[in-house]
C-alpha cells in the first residue's frame, strides 16, 4: 500500500495541441476531466449492455441515486464514517505517538539500534492483515483489535521512516550549534527534531494511506460496523449498490485523510514550500 | 590558427532572445554579434545569467532565436522561422558531463557514429580507440563506465565523444567549472593539446577570464542581461600554449584591458541577482 | 570480520533472543488472561519443525508448501502484470504529455480507494475468487510502478537527452538508449515498493476470498482453533516478503551493474 | 547596496550606529587575538572494512593573531580534518592545538567555522540563525540579539532579508549572512573551509574582495582554507601549503601584496612574481594528476 508519492507534471517534451494550449490558459487538465467522462460513461454503457460479467454491477447514475433516495439520509449510513474513522485515527495516532519517539531513540542510541531494529525489520514484512486472529485472541473486544491492526499498519513505517531521518542530519548542522554553546537539550529541540520533519512526514504519508486500507479489510473480516462492513454486507446481501457506495465512500474517506494529514504537515513545514 | 579548415566558420549576426513573450518577457539575449573564422578558438566570458547558456542553446538547435540569425558555414542554424534541430555538426560538452552513466566508455563514445549509421560497429570501435589512445591514452578505460572515472576523465571522454562526430563547431560549456586549481591547470593542457590535434573551431562558455585568455584565439567579454557582446579581444600569444605564459607580461597586459570590463558586469549582475531576490 | 561488524552481529543476536524470551514470559507467566490465550514460540517452533506437526502444517508437510506455492503463484502474478502494465504506463506518462494528461486523471481517481475495498466488487465482476484476489494484488502494485517509472523518467538529466540528440538519436533511440536505462534506478525502487505492497494485499485478499494460500491458511487455522500455524503462516508471509523485496534489490543490482561501479570511484 | 563602495568609511559608521545598542561591538578592531598553534597533529580515521586511513601526519603550523592565514592544498588533502580539529569537532590521534596559549579542546564561540557546504538552519529564519548563538548561551536578551543581529544583516548588505528562509537567498547572499552568524558571537578566530567553492568564478571573486575587506576592517585572525591559488595569493598575508594525503606542512609563503587588496593587485608586478614561486610549490607537492 506504501507508494511513492506522486512526481510533478512537467513532461519531457510538451505536444502543442488545443488541449494543453487551452489547459495552460484555463489552468484546469481538460484531457483528464475527458477520461473521468469517458470512464463513467463507459461503466453505465458496460452495465446496460451486461458486457462483461457487469450483469452483478449497478451503473454509476443506479448507484447515485440510489445513494440519494436511502443512504445519504439514513443514520447507519453514516454512522459506518464514524466508526471507521474512530479506528484509523485511534490507530493512526497511537502509531505517531509511540513510533516517533522510538524512531528518534533508534536513530541515536546505537546500542538501542543494533538490539532493536533487527527485530523490527524482521516483523515489517508481515502484512498487518495478518495480524488480526492474533489480535481477536488477545483484545477483549474486536474494536480494540481493529484499532491495533491499524496501529501495527502505521506504526512501522513512522519507526523506520523516523530512524533514517535521524541518521541523515548534516554534521554540520549539530557541530555549528556545539560552537554556538547550546547545550543537547537545546541542540535536541531546535536541531534534531525540525530536521527530522521531513521524514516524520513522509511516514505519515503513507502511514495513513495504509491505515485506510488495513481498516476496511479488517471491518470485513472482524468488524460488525464501518465502511468496510458496509461494503462486505452490500456484497453478502447481493445489494450491490452498497458495495459501489461502500467503495466510493471509502475512496473519499481516504483521500480526506490524505489530504488532512498533508495540510497538517505543511504547516508543519513553512520553510519547504 | 590554422586555415587548412575551412569548414566551422560561425556568423552570430543580431541574436535575440525573450523568454516568455506574452509573460514576463524576460530579455535573455539582444542584438548579440559575433564572426567567428574556420577553426577558430573563441571564449565568451560573461556572469551568470547574462545570456552565455541561450547562445550556446540556439548554436546547438536547443531552442530557437527570437531574433536575428546564426549561420554556419554560410547555412542558416538558428532564426525566428527555422524549426531547431541539434545534430551532430556542432556537438556540446555539457557543464556537469552528460556521459551515459549506463553505457561503458567505448559505448558512449560510438554511439553518435553508430547511431547515425555513419560508421559499422567495428569500424567504430577501431576509430574510437584510436581517438582515446592519442587523448591521453584513455584506450585503458575503454571498459570501465563513467561513474568509474575522475572528473578530468570522464570531461576528456566527453570531448572524445564530440570529436568522434566529426563537428564543425565544439561547444564547451563551462566544462572545468566544479575542479580544483590543479587539476583544472591539467585540464586546460589536455584539452589545447586535443585541439592541436583535432582542430575545429570551438565556442568555449566561462565565467573564468584567466582560463578564457589562456586558451582561447579570441575572447569575447558578454554584458550582464540582456547578453550583447560588449568587447573582443585577439589574444595573439603563441601557440602551443605553456603554463609559464600565465605569468608573462603580455598576458598581463591582455588581463589588464579586460579584467575592469568584466567585474563591472560581475557586480551589476550580483546586484541585479539581489534586487530580483528582494 | 572488522570489531565493528562482530558487535553488531552479537546485538542483533540478544536482540532476537530478548524478544522470544519476553514472548514466551508474557504468554507463560504473566498473570494475564490476553496474553495466556496466545500460542508461545516454543510450541510454534515445535509445530514448525515437527515431522508429524499436530495441525498438519510442518516445514515436512506437503499442504504447507501448497499454500506457499499457492500464495506465491498469485503474489508474482499480480506482481508481473503489473510491471508488465505499470513500467510502459509510466514512462508514456513521463514521454508524452498527452497520454499523462488522461491517465494521470484516471489515476488519481481510482487511487485514493484502498485496494482491498475492491474485493467485493471484484468477486461480483470477475469470474473467479482467484482472478479477484489477484487483481487485487495487482491494482497497489500497479499504482506503486506506474508512478514510481514516471518520476523515474521525471528526474532524467535534460543534458542527456540533449547530448544524445547532439549525437543523431531520433526519438525511438532517445527512448531506448537513454529514456529506459535513466529511468531504471527509480523503476527498481518503485518495483521493491509495489511487491511489498502485492504481499500485504495479497494475505487480506486470502483471508477474505480465497480457498488456500497463506492467507486463507492464517483464517482457516484461527476458526479450527490451531493458533500456532496462525503464527507459521504469519511469519512464512513475512520471509517470502522479505526474500521477493532481497530479489528484485538482486536483479536490479546485476542489471545495473554501473551503478555498483560508481561505488568503485577512485578521485 | 551590496556592498557600500566607501569600504572603510561606511561599515565605521555602523559600528559606532550598533555600539550603543550593544556592549562590545563585534566589529570594532580589537587587542591581538586568536593565536593558533598546531603541533605535531596527526589523525587518522577507522573504516569499516578496512585499516584506518592516516589523513593528518605531524602537522605544525602557526596562525598569528590579527593576520589572514590561508591554508592551500590540493582536494582530499585533509585541510577541513584540520579545520574541525581546531574547531574542537575532533580530538588528534598526537600533537596538541591551542589558542592564546590554551588547549583546544572542544567547540566553542571562540573559533567560529563558515563550512563548504553553507550550514545555515534552513527551518529557521535568517534573523534566527544570526541570533541563535547569543540566546543559546544566554549571553544577550532577545531584544538585544535581535538588535545586534539586524545591525550586522545591515552591515552585510542584508537589509529586508531577515525573515527570509535560506533557500530564498542567493549563494553570495547565504556566505555572508553565515557571516553575520559567526560574527555576532565575537569570536577571536574565524575559520573559513573553502566557503566560496560553490560560487562561480565571478561571485567568487566580489565575495573574496568582500572578505578580504571585513577583515581590513576587524583585523579579526582569520584561517581561510582553499584549493584556488588566485584566491589564496588575494587575500593571504601568509599562504601555508599542504602536500598530498597524508596531509602535512610542506612551505610557508608571505605575501607581501599592500593592503587595501583590491581587484587591481591582481595584475601588479609583486603579485606575478608570487603566483610563480607558488605554482612551482604546488606542482611539486600538490602534484594530483587528474587520470
Amino acid at each position: 500500500m506504501a507508494d511513492a508519492t506522486a512526481g510533478q507534471t512537467v513532461t519531457a517534451c510538451n505536444a502543442p495541441g488545443g488541449f494543453s494550449r487551452l489547459a495552460r490558459l484555463t489552468g484546469v487538465n481538460w484531457r483528464g476531466a475527458l477520461a473521468v467522462v469517458a470512464f463513467v460513461l463507459g461503466w453505465e454503457l458496460l452495465v446496460r449492455f451486461k458486457a462483461l460479467g457487469f450483469a452483478a454491477v449497478p451503473g454509476p447514475l443506479e448507484s447515485l441515486t440510489a445513494f440519494w433516495a436511502t443512504y445519504a439520509s439514513k443514520a447507519s449510513y453514516w454512522e459506518s464514517w464514524f466508526a471507521s474513522f474512530r479506528r484509523v485515527v485511534a490507530g493512526f495516532v497511537l502509531a505517531q505517538l509511540l513510533g516517533i519517539p522510538l524512531g528518534l531513540f533508534l536513530g541515536t542510541r546505537e546500542r538501542l539500534r543494533e538490539l532493536m531494529f533487527p527485530v523490527l525489520e524482521l516483523m515489517r514484512p508481515i502484512p498487518p492483515i495478518a495480524w488480526v486472529p492474533l489480535s481477536i485472541l488477545f483484545w477483549p473486544t474486536h474494536e480494540l483489535s481493529i484499532i491495533f491492526i491499524t496501529f501495527i499498519g502505521a506504526f512501522f513505517i513512522i519507526v523506520i521512516n523516523v530512524h533514517d531521518g535521524v541518521r541523515t542530519i548534516k554534521q554540520e548542522h549539530l557541530w555549528l550549534a556545539r560552537s554556538l554553546g547550546a547545550g543537547e537539550a537545546m541542540i535536541f529541540r531546535r536541531i534534531v527534531l525540525p530536521s527530522v520533519l521531513p521524514a516524520i512526514s513522509v511516514g505519515m504519508t503513507l502511514g495513513i494511506a495504509v491505515t485506510w486500507n488495513v481498516v476496511i479489510a479488517a471491518e470485513m473480516i472482524a468488524g460488525d460496523n464501518g465502511l468496510g462492513r458496509l461494503t462486505w454486507e452490500g456484497y453478502v446481501s447481493h445489494t450491490s449498490t452498497v458495495v459501489i457506495i461502500g467503495m466510493v465512500s471509502i475512496g473519499f474517506a481516504g483521500y480526506l485523510s490524505s489530504a488532512l494529514v498533508s495540510w497538517l504537515l505543511h504547516k508543519l513545514t513553512p520553510w519547504r514550500a | 590558427m590554422n586555415d587548412v579548415l575551412h569548414q566551422g566558420a560561425l556568423s552570430i549576426r543580431q541574436a535575440g532572445k525573450i523568454y516568455d513573450p506574452a509573460g514576463a518577457a524576460v530579455v535573455a539575449l539582444e542584438d548579440c554579434s559575433a564572426e567567428i573564422r574556420a577553426g577558430e578558438f573563441v571564449a565568451i566570458v560573461g556572469p551568470s545569467g547574462c545570456g552565455k547558456s541561450t547562445l550556446l542553446n540556439a548554436i546547438a538547435g536547443f531552442d530557437r532565436l527570437t531574433s536575428g540569425e546564426i549561420l554556419l558555414d554560410g547555412v542558416t542554424l538558428a532564426s525566428p522561422g527555422t524549426e531547431p534541430r541539434p545534430g551532430p555538426q556542432r556537438v556540446v560538452v555539457f557543464q556537469h558531463g552528460a556521459l551515459f552513466p549506463w553505457m561503458t566508455v567505448l559505448e558512449n563514445v560510438i554511439y553518435g557514429p553508430t547511431r547515425q549509421r555513419v560508421l559499422g560497429a567495428d569500424a567504430a570501435r577501431a576509430k574510437a580507440l584510436d581517438m582515446l589512445r592519442r587523448c591521453g591514452g584513455l584506450d585503458t578505460a575503454g571498459q570501465r563506465y563513467p561513474g568509474q572515472l575522475s572528473s578530468g576523465m570522464q570531461r576528456r571522454v566527453e570531448i572524445v565523444r564530440a570529436l568522434m562526430n566529426e563537428p564543425k563547431v565544439l561547444l564547451l560549456d563551462e566544462p572545468f567549472r566544479a575542479m580544483d586549481t590543479v587539476s583544472k591547470s591539467a585540464m586546460h593542457r589536455h584539452l589545447l593539446d586535443i585541439h592541436a590535434l583535432y582542430p575545429k573551431t570551438v565556442l568555449f562558455i566561462t565565467h573564468d577570464l584567466e582560463e578564457a585568455l589562456f586558451l582561447a584565439d579570441t575572447v569575447y567579454v558578454m554584458t550582464t542581461r540582456p547578453g550583447r557582446m560588449k568587447t573582443m579581444l585577439r589574444v595573439n600569444l603563441a601557440r602551443p600554449r605553456t603554463l609559464d605564459m600565465l605569468v608573462s607580461h603580455e598576458y598581463l597586459e591582455l588581463k589588464r584591458q579586460v579584467v575592469a570590463g568584466v567585474h563591472e558586469e560581475a557586480q551589476k549582475a550580483f546586484e541585479r541577482g539581489e534586487r530580483e531576490l528582494a | 570480520m572488522t570489531p565493528l561488524q562482530t558487535r553488531k552481529l552479537w546485538r542483533m543476536g540478544a536482540g532476537y533472543l530478548i524478544a522470544f524470551t519476553l514472548w514466551y514470559l508474557s504468554v507463560k507467566w504473566l498473570p494475564l488472561a490476553a496474553f495466556a490465550r496466545l500460542p508461545d514460540p516454543v510450541t510454534v517452533l515445535k509445530e514448525w519443525f515437527a515431522p508429524e506437526p499436530a495441525y498438519g502444517i510442518s516445514i515436512f508437510t506437503g499442504a504447507y508448501y501448497k499454500h506457499i506455492i499457492a500464495s506465491t503463484l498469485r503474489a508474482f502474478a499480480a506482481f508481473i502484470l503489473a510491471v508488465a502494465l505499470g513500467v510502459p504506463a509510466g514512462i508514456l506518462m513521463g514521454w508524452s504529455s498527452t497520454f499523462h494528461d488522461y491517465a494521470a486523471a484516471l489515476i488519481g481517481l481510482l487511487r485514493p480507494i484502498p485496494p482491498l475495498a475492491w474485493v467485493p466488487l471484484a468477486i461480483l465482476l470477475l469470474p473467479a475468487a482467484e482472478v479477484a484476489v489477484v487483481y487485487v494484488t495487482f491494482l497497489v502494485a500497479f499504482f506503486a510502478t506506474t508512478l514510481n517509472t514516471l518520476v523515474g523518467v521525471k528526474a532524467i538529466d535534460p543534458d542527456y537527452l540533449r547530448a544524445a540528440r547532439c549525437l543523431g538519436a531520433n526519438r525511438r533511440d532517445l527512448l531506448r538508449d537513454i529514456i529506459v536505462p535513466g529511468a531504471l534506478p527509480q523503476i527498481f525502487t518503485g518495483l521493491q515498493i509495489a511487491m511489498g505492497a502485492a504481499w500485504f494485499s495479497l494475505a487480506a485478499g486470502e483471508m477474505i476470498a480465497a480457498q488456500y494460500g497463506l492467507g486463507f491458511l492464517i483464517m482457516d487455522a484461527y476458526n479450527l482453533i490451531q493458533y500456532p500455524t496462525i503464527v507459521i503462516a504469519m511469519v512464512t508471509l513475512g520471509i517470502l516478503g522479505f526474500l521477493s523485496s532481497a530479489g528484485i534489490r538482486l536483479l536490479g543490482d546485476r542489471l545495473m551493474r554501473w551503478r555498483s561501479g560508481a561505488m568503485g570511484l577512485h578521485r | 547596496m551590496m556592498m557600500q563602495t566607501s569600504a572603510t568609511t561606511g561599515l565605521a559608521s555602523n559600528a559606532t550606529a550598533a555600539q550603543q545598542a550593544v556592549p562590545v561591538s563585534p566589529l570594532a578592531p580589537r587587542r591581538r587575538q586568536g593565536h593558533l598553534v598546531v603541533q605535531g597533529v596527526s589523525k587518522r580515521f577507522a573504516q569499516r572494512d578496512s585499516a584506518p586511513a592516516e589523513v593528518l601526519r605531524d602537522c605544525s603550523f602557526e596562525v598569528e593573531p590579527g593576520r589572514l592565514t590561508v591554508l592551500m592544498g590540493p582536494s582530499g588533502c585533509g585541510k577541513s580534518t584540520l579545520a574541525y580539529l581546531l574547531a574542537g569537532y575532533l580530538a588528534p590521534d598526537a600533537g596538541s592545538l591551542t589558542i592564546d596559549g590554551m588547549p583546544i579542546t572542544q567547540a566553542g564561540p571562540d573559533r567560529m567555522l563558515v563550512f563548504q557546504e553553507t550550514a545555515l538552519w534552513p527551518w529557521m529564519s535568517i534573523v534566527e540563525n544570526v541570533m541563535f548563538g547569543p540566546l543559546a548561551r544566554g549571553d544577550m536578551s532577545r531584544a538585544q540579539a535581535r538588535q545586534a543581529a539586524e545591525a550586522l544583516l545591515q552591515k552585510f548588505g542584508l537589509v529586508g532579508f531577515g525573515d527570509r528562509y535560506p533557500s530564498q537567498l542567493s549563494g553570495g547572499m547565504k556566505r555572508r549572512a553565515e557571516l553575520a552568524q559567526a560574527l555576532i558571537n565575537s569570536p577571536k578566530v574565524m575559520i573559513l573551509d573553502e566557503p566560496f567553492r560553490g560560487l562561480d568564478v565571478m561571485t567568487r571573486e566580489l565575495m573574496q574582495e568582500y572578505y578580504v575587506q571585513l577583515f581590513e576592517e576587524t583585523q579579526l585572525t582569520t584561517l581561510f582554507i582553499t584549493t584556488e591559488l588566485e584566491e589564496a595569493i588575494f587575500l593571504a598575508d601568509r599562504i601555508v601549503f599542504m602536500g598530498t594525503a597524508p596531509g602535512r606542512i610542506v612551505r610557508g609563503l608571505e605575501v607581501d601584496l599592500p593592503h587595501p587588496r583590491t581587484i587591481g593587485s591582481m595584475t601588479s608586478e609583486r603579485y606575478l612574481e608570487i603566483k610563480k614561486d607558488a605554482m612551482a610549490t604546488l606542482i611539486e607537492y600538490g602534484a594530483v594528476s587528474t587520470d
